[in-house]
C-alpha cells in the first residue's frame, strides 16, 4: 500500500477493466495475473462479459486443446485480448524474444507466445506493462515479436488499441499513441520523461479516475478471491484485503 | 500396434539421437520421469518442439547439452520466471533457435495431421518472425487480391513424448480435454506415453471416455509411472512449487544446474 | 451465451429462407424432428452442405422444395438404396449440385474454424471434381517442385443444426466422440441442437464428459426434443426400418412422398 | 447357392482377404458389406490385421469425427481400401456421380464419398464390383469421381492395385489391367465378353482357387457373425449358414 488507498495494481486493474465494458468475451493469456484481476472485475460489474482465462481451471470452457483459443480467435468470438512486451515502441510493436543480435542475444526473453496472431485477430487488443521506464518504452523494439500497425491491405481485423502502464493509460490509433490520463500522483510532464518514445497529448490532459467504492469492493472480494486461485503470490501482493 | 512396456528404457528405446521430439506445455502431461531416464541415458542432438511452448523439461534437456535445435513459441518456468538454462544457453549463442507463436505449431501439427505440405495462417505479417523464419512463406491470397498470407510447414516430429491419466491394456490412452496431446500423436511418426494408472478394459467402450481418448492406432509404447510428471503439475494436482523455485535459483549457474542435476538424476 | 429453448419454433428462429444450413450424416446426430418443424414452416432457397454426406433428412428437403443449392460428397438412404427425391430432381436438372469429396468439406469447415480463406489437400487431382468444382484452385505446392496440390475455400454455414445426448442448463452440449459435430460448430456462424435430454450440473464440470463437450460460446440455441432424429437412430438406438424402407419405396414417386410428408408432418 | 459349395460373395471374400496378407491396417467404408467380410476375414485367419469399418460400433476406434478416416490415410496408417463404382473404366478412373450431363445427369448416383481422395492416399486399393456386365465395365467413365493413374509429378503414395468381381480378379498396374484369374465356372473368353474395356491376359489364365475350407469356416462362423451386427440383410444373403 502506498499513501493513496489502493495499490498500483488495483488502478490498473480498474482502468483495464474499464476497457471491456458492453463486450461479449474477454480472453486472457496465460502468466498474467493483472489482465485475470480486470476480466474478473469488469465481469464481476457486469456478469454478461464471459471471462476466458488460459491457466484457470474454473475460467477456461474450451475442449480442443492448445489450438482452440487461437482458432476461437479467428472465429471472431473474442472481443478483447491483453498483451504486454519487454519492449514496446511508439508504433505499438512488442518485443517478447530480446535485446542485441538474435542469434546471440544480450538479453534473452521466453518468446512471443500468440502475440503475433492474437495482435491481428482479437479487435480490441488492451496492451499493459506496470513499469513505466525508458526501458520497456523505446524509440523502437529491437526485435519485432508482434507488429502495432499493417499496411492497408493485410487482413487485420484486430490490433492495439490501449495502453495501460502503471502511470497512465494511452489510446493507439492511427499508428499513434495519445495519452488519455495520467494516475494520481503523476503529470504528463513526468509520463513524457518515463517514455522513450513520442506521442500525443492535450495541453491537459486529465487525471485518471481513483478506483470507485464498487470498484475496490469487488476487487478485494470476489476478484481476489477468484485471482487467488490462479496466481496466490499476486493476490497477496497486489491486493488489499478486504475490510472485515 | 501399441504396447505396454514394463520400463522407461524400453519405453524411450525408439528414441534415438538426432531425432525431433515433440513435447507439451507444463500445463498439459510433461513426462518428467521419462526426460530424467533421457538425462540419464545421455540424449544427444535433439531436435526439440515445443507444442507450443515449454518449461522445466526443455530447461532440463538444454541444460544438459541434449538440444541441438528448439524450436518454441516461447520456453520459461511460468510463475518462476525466466527459464535459467535456456536463456544462458540463448545468450552464450550456443542453441539454434527457431522462434515461433503458439498457433504456427499447432497449424504445423495440424498439417502434419492431415498429410498437406503447409497451413496457412492469418496475422504474423510485420513480425520479425517471418525474418527468422524463413521456411515460413509469405504468398498472396488464391481467394484474395493483393492479400499477403503466412504459410506454416507442416511439423512432422519423429518422436512425441508425453505424460497422461491412464491407458488400458490395448494402448489406448485417455488425456479428456488435452486434445493437443491426441494433435501430437496424430503428427508424430513414433509416440511414447508415461501414464498415472492402468485402466482395466477398453477406454474406447465407454462412450463417455472414449470421447477423450487416443486410440492406440497412433500410440507407440506406453508405461505406467505414477507421478510421472513430477515436480510439475497435472490435472488438479498442484506442482511442487519449493522444487521449482529451487531449480529456478539452483540452474541460474551451471554449478547449481550440475549439482541439482545430480541430485536429481540419483 | 446459448440459451435453452422451449420449442422448435423458437430453435429454428434464427433459419431464414437463403441461408446454408450445415448437416451432419445419417449415423452422426440428425436433427429430424426440427427438420419437420422446418418443412412445416416452409423455409425456401437453402444452400444445404452435407457434412459431408447426408440421406433422408436432405432428400426430405430437397423432395418438399426447400434446397436451392447442394453441396455434399454423397446423398443416399444408407441401406436403402438411392435417395429418391435428391436422384429425380438432379435428373430433371432441378437441383443446383456442388459435388464433393468427404475429406474436402471436412477440410473446408477447418477452413473456416481456423479462420483462414483456403486449407490445402492431397488427392483429387485428375479428378472431373475440379471441373465442376471451378472454387477448388489447384495451385503449385510452395513448399515442392512441380508439385500441383488442390485448395479447398473455406466453409462458413451460416447454420449448423444437429441433435445431440444431452445439453446442460449453460448450453454446453456433449456430443462424445462425434466430434464432426463439433467442428461444424466451431465453423458455423450460428449453431441450433436437439438434445435428447437436460444435464443437471455443467458439462464442463466432470472432466469425462468435457472431453466430448461443445462448449456454450459455440451453441446458440438448443431445445430438449427426446426422440429428436426419428425414424433415423442414434448412437445404440436402431432406425426405424420400416420408417426408412416405406420412404425409400414411397418417395420414388412424387405423389407418393407427398403423401407421406402430408402423414409426417400430420 | 448355386451348385458349387459356396457362394459368389464368399468367394469374392475369400479373393480380397488373400489380397490383405501381411497389412497392418484395411479401412472399410460405409456401406461395403463385402469389403467388410474380407477384411473379418482376412483378420480371423490373422490376427495382427487391424480392422477399420465406417459404420460399425466394434471396428472403428476413432475419436476425431468423421475426417479421422481421412487424416489416417494421409498419415500413412491405412495400407488397404476398398473402392467400388457404378462405371470402372480400363484406366481404373470410377465414376459415382452419373450417367450423361452433369447438370441434367440421365442416371445420377450418390457421389464421389471419400474416393476422389483415398484413391491417392491408401497404397493397396482395391475395386470390387460383383455384377461384371459392360455396364459397369466401361471404355471410358461418364464423370471421373477418382482417377486410377496420374501424371508423374502428382504426389500419390496410393491407388488401384486389384479389381475383384463376380467372375474374375485383375492386377492394375503402369496403367492397364490384367487378368490374374477367372473364378470358376467360366473363363477368360467369357470374361472379356463382360468386359467393356480392354486387358492384358496370359494365353493361359487360371482358375481362381476355391475357398479353402477354413476360409469357409472362418467365413461362415466368426465372419458371419460379425457381419450381421452391421449388416444382418446381406450376411443371410450371402454366406451359407454354418454347419450344425
Amino acid at each position: 500500500m502506498n499513501s493513496l488507498s489502493y495499490t498500483e495494481e488495483e488502478l490498473m486493474a480498474c482502468v483495464m477493466a474499464r476497457l471491456l465494458r458492453g463486450l461479449r468475451h474477454v480472453a486472457v493469456g496465460a502468466l498474467s495475473p493483472l489482465p485475470a484481476s480486470a476480466a474478473l472485475l469488469a465481469q464481476a460489474l457486469e456478469p454478461s462479459l464471459q471471462v476466458t482465462i488460459l491457466g484457470s481451471r474454473k475460467h477456461l470452457r474450451f475442449t480442443d486443446g492448445g489450438r482452440e483459443l487461437f482458432d476461437c480467435a479467428a472465429q471472431g468470438r473474442i472481443d478483447a485480448f491483453f498483451l504486454s512486451g519487454a519492449q514496446i515502441d511508439g508504433q505499438a510493436n512488442i518485443n517478447l524474444v530480446g535485446v542485441g543480435d538474435y542469434e546471440k542475444p544480450d538479453r534473452r526473453f521466453p518468446g512471443s507466445f500468440g502475440s503475433a496472431y492474437l495482435y491481428h485477430l482479437v479487435p480490441k487488443v488492451i496492451l499493459f506493462r506496470q513499469e513505466h521506464t525508458p526501458r520497456i518504452f523505446v524509440p523502437q523494439v529491437d526485435f519485432i515479436s508482434a507488429a502495432g500497425v499493417s499496411a492497408p491491405n493485410v487482413y487485420r481485423p484486430g490490433g492495439p488499441q490501449h495502453l495501460v502502464t502503471g502511470r497512465a493509460e494511452f489510446a493507439f490509433s492511427e499508428g499513434q499513441f495519445r495519452l488519455v490520463s495520467t494516475h494520481p500522483g503523476t503529470d504528463a510532464a513526468a509520463v513524457r520523461a518515463a517514455t522513450g518514445f513520442e506521442f500525443e497529448s492535450a495541453a491537459s490532459v486529465p487525471s485518471t479516475p481513483a478506483p470507485a467504492p464498487e470498484e475496490l469492493m469487488a476487487l478485494r472480494g470476489k476478484v481476489r478471491a477468484a485471482v487467488s486461485e490462479i496466481y496466490p503470490a499476486f493476490a497477496t501482493r497486489a491486493f488489499a484485503a478486504p475490510k472485515a | 500396434m501399441s504396447q505396454l512396456v514394463p520400463d522407461l528404457t524400453t519405453l524411450l528405446a525408439p528414441l534415438s539421437d538426432g531425432m525431433s521430439l515433440a513435447i507439451p506445455p507444463d500445463y498439459s502431461g510433461v513426462a518428467l520421469a521419462a526426460t530424467r531416464a533421457l538425462l540419464k541415458r545421455g540424449v544427444r542432438d535433439l531436435h526439440l518442439i515445443a507444442v507450443p511452448q515449454a518449461g522445466l523439461q526443455a530447461d532440463l534437456l538444454i541444460g544438459a547439452g541434449c538440444v541441438k535445435l528448439l524450436e518454441a513459441a516461447g520456453i520459461n518456468l511460468g510463475e518462476h520466471g525466466l527459464a535459467p538454462r535456456f536463456t544462458a544457453a540463448m545468450q552464450a549463442g550456443e542453441l539454434r533457435m527457431r522462434d515461433a507463436t503458439c498457433p504456427a505449431i499447432h497449424a504445423g501439427l495440424q498439417a502434419a495431421e492431415k498429410g498437406i505440405p503447409f497451413m496457412p495462417l492469418r496475422g504474423i505479417l510485420g513480425s520479425d518472425l517471418l525474418r527468422v523464419r524463413p521456411d515460413w512463406r509469405v504468398i498472396d491470397n488464391p481467394y484474395g487480391e493483393n492479400d499477403p498470407i503466412v504459410l506454416i510447414p507442416a511439423i512432422r516430429p519423429d518422436v512425441a513424448l508425453f505424460h497422461a491419466r491412464m491407458a488400458d491394456r490395448e494402448g489406448n490412452v485417455w488425456v479428456g480435454i488435452r486434445r493437443e496431446l491426441l494433435l501430437m500423436a496424430h503428427a508424430a511418426q513414433t509416440t511414447l506415453v508415461t501414464v498415472e494408472e492402468i485402466y482395466e478394459g477398453s477406454l474406447l467402450d465407454d462412450p463417455a471416455l472414449a470421447a477423450g481418448t487416443i486410440p492406440a492406432l497412433y500410440v507407440t509404447r506406453v508405461c505406467e509411472v505414477p507421478g510421472g510428471m513430477r515436480p510439475l503439475g497435472f490435472e488438479n494436482e498442484p506442482s511442487d512449487e519449493a522444487q521449482l523455485a529451487r531449480y529456478a535459483s539452483a540452474a541460474r549457474s551451471r554449478e547449481g544446474f550440475n549439482g541439482l542435476l545430480r541430485e536429481w538424476l540419483a
